[in-house]
């Protein structure tokens, strides 16, 4: 059976070009970054070259850019790292209702250790608003967190507001890029940003490699520490091949940025506009268009659960996601979808399909087809639909 | 993440839909919760003028656990006594199924609070 | 140019037949773990054999193994992770002068925030006293974190007897055993071992990737917050493929493992018997043998600088590593080199020389003879050599 | 980390060794941190009559930077005015070499200073 992928908001595959890039570094040029011999400086070269990319990809400088672990490690960095070091400015720091776990409870665990965190509201699409985000800030806010694009829902938030904002008030600022970084342009300066956390595997790159870009001057405290690598904001042996992936990712990304867009956003209307169709269905988040992910398409069916769709959806060889309480550990249902006003029930009833390169007008038709398909089968099963009896 | 038992149950629910002159219906779980379950139930004598359950639907909304276990539980109990109905525990359901994971229990523990709803009610038609 | 590389305390190249294990999950089972359609379960189950494979190879149990991105990581999170949530018990760390920056400095971090830490000393030959860690202990201590073998002169701690110390006194032990997995046996079991980090890298595996043992039951705070996975002690989209190797890699080298360590124990005899026939030189750490990392041999060499004799040697080809202040970035000579008795000068007349799987006996013939060349051209140009005038 | 030409004077060092009856001696560094240097001169006088250096030889204990950069001074003040040889800074010798990382221009400093302390020595004897 042919597999249709369509949750590239989880993870992407690696693309061939940039395996072929990293080849090399695995047991040729194996070298450890900081040796001083030939097969050291192999590895720091690639690092460097690799650096000035993803450098020139968000217009930063290279001394700005921290390879890590992926954005998990990147958001813990910036959330944890900027508190502690400024808590003697203040203790307040302001986020959103929608961001992803890793900020959210990076932000959890500081309220436990004496911080304050306000998190802003969002409206029915996930965006949050300005004025409010302005209000929330005063003399003690330190780090303002507002993520790029949204994983559930494909919002777009206005980052480049928000920086300014911030630059004013000289507070700092991080946004959480993880699924944005190759689907939207990124501009650093423009946009005032202080802290950008991304994760290769979420553009076709690998998986547990990332970076962190850091504006020059921030105070940043390091997670961890050791030998001091990444200018002392990460230490720990560079991980070469995985460095060499990302950046080779990130420059075919950058390349074919617009193109993928419009081709995906055309996929995207298609699907939203033959899914709600079906009877009471719905879409969560803002309309398909500029204030969206490219990729990102998320429905919603009323009287069935999601866990269940995805696995029948599975059964026929389509992958996507749900923001169901029961596809989660914790048993809550997608704090986004919450945050945008949906009952919990219709939050139990959401499907996410986030489209990738290979994602074909045919493979559309085909999800759709099996979609309806399923969606009525679990209605039929469901005391919920048309009453029961 | 679910036994092979679990999604064969899931793909092939049994005895799903509703009894039309249905003795008793266990209405259980909550919206908020994700999980809603209906239970009916037809209730008849075996030859020794026990009470038995002579036939046992569900509706589901609910995730895999909770449909393949709903499922599972009406074809152990259907033609079974209702006194030893009873009995059945929310430990033996999970069982049925060929376990679950940790985080998915509580899910199958609807089927069990539907049924003996629906016994419940039962009775009590009966006390009237 | 043969290149002949002797740097493997650093970094060792990826295993081939590591690399064929990992290929599949690179561009087709590329699954997210966390996602539950076959792609998600897929490389799910691949994590999970990964995780029994590591557990049996140390005797721990899998849901003891915590995947996470590295060595420097796992020091961190072990020493961080453990001081935090158990501080009410007591604010007392006990570690040693020769342990890797990476918990060296997770440690002095702690006596900035409160903590106090003993260092415990080593003798000549890099070993700690059994009752001067005893007696450093009390009532406050709450960890003890004293790693399994030096990185620069191969000292084998005897950690079996440490765990039994910690054990009986129910304070938590941690050993960094980043040099040993792979190359010395262990029982975590048998050794009362409560932590342990290790690093793919440093046994033919991937780069960017390690795991931390943490023994059921211990109270660990993890140094990333947000997906909650490997039961919330590391959140973050797990590594796969990285995963996948380093769990291949292990396996080969505990197969490998008693057959390699004797190979190379007497490649490591040759070459100490030759090199110390050149003047002025002498050994550090412990002799060859059991007490001593298989791979690894430390010589020093009185008038001349450990930088210029690493690049001498790379312009032959040979990679190698000193402890030479002028290969570091702080500019001090190598705290493992001072801690054991050695004179500043001394320390940066160090030559580390660590063999691998490839390592033939004519690479070691072939080194003796250019260190010795290049020992008398440096000391030729050296005002402290023979008195220079 | 080190330029091509840093590494070209550490591979090729010029200027190495002692002058037997030299004029005078700058013995700099120290031990402790890793580099010790010691400069030879040979003082000679122009068709001006002005003091010139008229030959130079290093011996060094340290670093490839070390190395290269009292190699590249030597090549640099051989021949010179011993008042312009003075006005040397510790800025010019990292030029020398191409330049030098960051944490490594300390230790260009060793060849400057051996070189003062060298002229130091010969004036003081001179004026005795
Ligand atoms: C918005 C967002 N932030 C952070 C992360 C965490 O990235 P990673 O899982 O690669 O650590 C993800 C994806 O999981 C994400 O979608
Ligand atoms: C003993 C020891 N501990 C910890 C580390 C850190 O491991 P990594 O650099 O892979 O994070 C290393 C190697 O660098 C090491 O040799």
């Amino acid at each position: 059976m042919k597999r249709i992928y369509l949750d590239h908001a989880a993870t992407t595959p690696l693309d061939e070009r940039v395996l072929r890039e990293m080849k090399p570094f695995f047991s040729e040029k194996y070298g450890n970054a900081s040796s001083l011999h030939s097969f050291g400086r192999e590895a720091r070269e690639a690092i460097e070259r690799a650096r000035e990319t993803v450098a020139s990809a968000i217009n930063a400088e290279p001394e700005e850019i921290v390879f890590n672990s992926g954005g998990t490690e990147g958001d813990n960095t910036a959330v944890h790292g900027i508190a502690y070091p400024n808590r003697k400015k203040g203790r307040h720091i302001v986020t959103t209702k929608i961001e992803h776990h890793a900020v959210e409870r990076a932000c959890e665990f500081l309220e436990k250790d004496g911080f304050e965190v306000t998190y802003l509201e969002v409206d029915r699409e996930g965006f949050i608003d300005l004025p409010k985000l302005e209000a929330a800030t005063g003399k003690e806010t330190i780090l303002v967190s507002v993520m790029h694009a949204n994983n559930e829902i494909g919002t777009i938030e206005p980052i480049a507001e928000i920086g300014k904002i911030c630059r004013e008030r000289e507070i700092y600022f991080h946004t959480d890029a993880v699924q944005s970084v190759g689907k939207e342009k990124i501009d650093i300066k423009a946009m005032n940003i202080d802290l950008l956390s991304a994760s290769g595997h979420k553009f076709y790159g690998p998986k547990g490699v990332g970076f962190l870009y850091v504006r020059k001057g921030t105070k940043l405290r390091p997670l961890m520490h050791g030998g001091g690598h990444e200018k002392g904001l990460r230490s720990g042996t560079e991980n070469v091949v995985g460095i060499v992936g990302l950046a080779k990712a990130l420059e075919i990304a950058e390349a074919e940025r617009e193109k993928e867009a419009a081709r995906k956003r055309k996929l995207a209307k298609g699907l939203v506009k033959q899914a709600l169709e079906i009877e009471n269905s719905w879409m969560n988040g803002p309309e398909i268009g500029k204030k969206r992910l490219s990729n990102n398409v998320n429905l919603g069916f009323d009287f069935v659960e999601g866990e269940s769709m995805v696995l029948m959806l599975d059964d026929k060889g389509i992958a996507c996601s749900t923001g169901s309480a029961c596809s989660t550990k914790d048993l809550r249902p997608s704090h986004v979808l919450l945050a945008i006003g949906l009952k919990p029930w219709q939050a139990h009833g959401s499907l996410r399909l986030t489209m990738g390169r290979d994602t074909k007008e045919k493979d559309i038709r085909q999800v759709i087809e099996s979609v309806n398909e399923i969606v009525g089968k679990l209605r039929e099963i469901s005391p919920m639909y048309k009453g029961g009896n | 993440m679910y036994s092979d038992k679990t999604m064969d149950l899931f793909r092939h629910p049994k005895n799903i839909g509703e009894i039309k002159d249905a003795d008793a219906i266990g209405k259980v779980g909550n919206k908020i919760c994700g999980d809603v379950m209906w239970v009916y139930l037809k209730i008849g004598k075996n030859k020794k003028g026990e009470e038995v359950i002579e036939d046992i639907k569900v509706k589901t909304f609910g995730c895999v656990a909770a449909i393949a276990t709903s499922s599972a539980l009406t074809e152990v109990v259907k033609g079974m006594r209702l006194s030893e109905a009873e009995k059945i525990t929310k430990q033996n359901v999970a069982g049925y199924v060929g376990g679950l994971p940790p985080a998915k229990v509580h899910c199958s523990v609807l089927a069990v609070d539907g049924l003996r709803k629906a016994i419940k009610e039962y009775k009590k038609k009966k006390r009237k």
